[in-house]
């Protein structure tokens, strides 16, 4: 049974761990901010996800438990808040996006 | 052993870069930005030492307080640093001598979490096991805090109220008529520059 | 008056979460800390559909499944974009078919989370938005979202 | 395992720290320190769970609440100019 579990949670954290980093790359590498922002998102919202879920499997039902689900529901929750606010002054600081613009915008 | 090692030479690594990156900064608001993020790290810190609730004052007044008040200051000055081209050795020269001390002076302190060092000898025991009966508040460091040290804190409290009240009533916005502020402000601006 | 019992309610069961003691002295702390909180809540009038948006909550869980399945699903397609490096971003105006604002804010917040796609600006029921690549773009411009916060909204 | 995770955090923090030093315009730093904030929130419950003392989450809700009202405020006093209501 732990045995099962551990490997639960290797395959978990693996998975948050390469969010992570790509993430972090996606943040070097891409070309503007409003780019910039999608990678900040896999950050906060893929490896966020999957390293809690480790640690969930790890705790079983305990206290221990519900803070990791606190911890994860006040991520998501200010997440795309702050990217929006980013994203919105940077446009209204006339930054214009990298790409093609599809019909009218606003 | 090694794992700690490993993560105190990361977390004083990045220290050390954020620092550097201070120095080379000219834009005030990036200024700010990067200590918030020194304090976090500063934080973590504390964390790898086991100084739980020293790192939860460091979150949220180091990271969180002060950076909001330090961007209220910040609305009344300009946008970026004059450049300073005065001769700067004597300020690194002492500043290297008085590292060099501090460091030299380390060497006397006893090892990190040693039972038979002269602060965990004194009064400590006394706190940790009495703590539960006297006062029966679960966290030790709250009834060391509220209780043991109750006129210490009260004394701070005075202190730092004073403190605050004084400056508010320096910096009031006089809001009766407002021009008269103004243009005292007007003027202080003058004379200045 | 029901809002704030549900406030009451929910504040409560965080302290006693967070908390782990639970003598007569601090259990009681929490209540009136609980009560005074509500208190000022009510004050400051911040109880009303949009600072506690009841009839959301029967079909949440549905919703967040979804949401959870489609943020995957787009972390996976961000990871690929990045490392191939096949982005081409593209700015485009969506409209929303929502009535209430939570449900437009709860529109727009699923958008940015998740990753490829970003509402940059809101007017009334115009939302742009950034997208990392053209297929990202298209799946926000099949409406099924919208359609699924329709659903979540109900018929308020 | 977790000791694996934790490099990994690390390894995105330094990544991170590149872009936070190099960043073009300040809203890259900004974004880019509210990562470091979330990969921070990881780390500590990561080295909670790694030092077999799982209490330090509360600290790691500390900082997920803190590091969203220091990002607000920034962009707030980066978009008005000032924080409180001062006419101008």
């Amino acid at each position: 049974m732990e045995l099962v579990k551990d490997i639960i949670t290797g395959v978990f954290f693996f998975i948050g761990s390469m969010s992570i980093i790509i993430g972090a790359c996606g943040l070097i590498k891409l070309p503007d901010v409003f780019s910039r922002i999608h990678a900040a998102g896999m950050i906060d919202t893929g490896g966020t996800a999957f390293f809690l879920l480790g640690m969930i499997v790890q705790s079983g039902w305990s206290l221990i438990t519900v803070k990791l689900v606190l911890i994860g529901v006040f991520i998501f929750f200010t997440s795309p808040v702050t990217s929006h606010v980013t994203a919105n002054l940077a446009r209204e600081k006339k930054l214009t996006p990298v790409g093609k613009k599809i019909g009218k915008v606003l | 052993m090694i794992s700690e090692l490993l993560i105190n030479a990361f977390l004083v690594t990045v220290m050390l870069a954020i620092a550097i990156a201070l120095l080379k900064t000219r834009t005030v608001i990036f200024t700010v930005i990067l200590t918030s993020a020194y304090s976090l790290v500063a934080a973590l810190m504390f964390i790898t030492l086991d100084a739980v609730d020293v790192a939860f004052t460091e979150a949220s007044v180091g990271a969180g307080i002060s950076t909001i008040l330090f961007l209220a200051a910040m609305a009344y000055l300009p946008k970026k640093e004059e450049e300073n081209f005065s001769n700067q050795f004597l300020p690194a020269l002492s500043c290297i001598i008085l590292g060099a001390i501090l460091i030299w002076c380390s060497y006397d302190l006893p090892e990190i979490g040693l039972i038979s060092s002269p602060i965990h000898q004194h009064i400590v025991p006394d706190y940790i096991l009495g703590s539960r009966n006297d006062i029966g508040i679960p966290n030790i460091v709250t009834s060391v805090l509220a209780s043991y040290r109750g006129y210490d804190t009260f004394g701070e409290t005075i202190v730092v109220f004073t403190a605050g009240v004084a400056v508010l009533v320096l910096l009031q916005n006089n809001k009766k008529n407002p021009k008269n502020t103004k243009s005292k402000i007007n003027k202080i601006d003058k004379k200045v520059g | 008056m029901i809002k704030s019992f549900w406030l009451f309610v929910i504040l409560l069961g965080l302290w006693l979460l967070m908390s782990g003691h639970y003598s007569v002295l601090i259990t009681s702390l929490g209540v009136v800390s609980c009560a005074f909180c509500v208190y000022l809540a009510r004050r400051a009038k911040l109880i009303d559909n949009e600072g506690l948006p009841l009839f959301f909550f029967p079909r949440l869980i549905n919703y967040i499944l979804w949401l959870f399945k489609e943020i995957f699903n787009s972390n996976v397609g961000t990871g690929k974009a990045i490392i191939t490096g096949n982005i081409s971003p593209e700015i485009f105006i969506v409209k929303s078919s929502q009535n209430t604002d939570v449900a437009r804010v709860t529109y727009a917040n699923s958008i940015t989370l998740t990753p490829g796609t970003v509402t940059t600006k809101i007017n009334k029921n115009e939302f742009e938005v950034h997208a990392l690549n053209s297929s990202f773009g298209d799946d926000v411009r099949r409406n099924l979202m919208d359609r699924k916060v329709k659903w979540l909204e109900g018929n308020n | 395992m977790y000791l694996a995770a934790l490099i990994a955090c690390g390894i995105s923090g330094i990544l991170i720290l590149v872009r936070i030093i190099l960043g073009k315009t300040t809203f890259d730093r900004i974004l880019a320190i509210n990562s470091l904030g979330t990969i921070i929130v990881l780390g500590i419950a990561l080295h909670g769970f790694y030092s077999g003392r799982p209490e330090f989450l509360d600290i790691a809700i500390v900082y997920a609440l803190i590091n969203f009202i220091g990002t607000i405020a920034v962009l707030k006093l980066f978009s008005t100019g000032s924080l409180g209501d001062i006419q101008k």
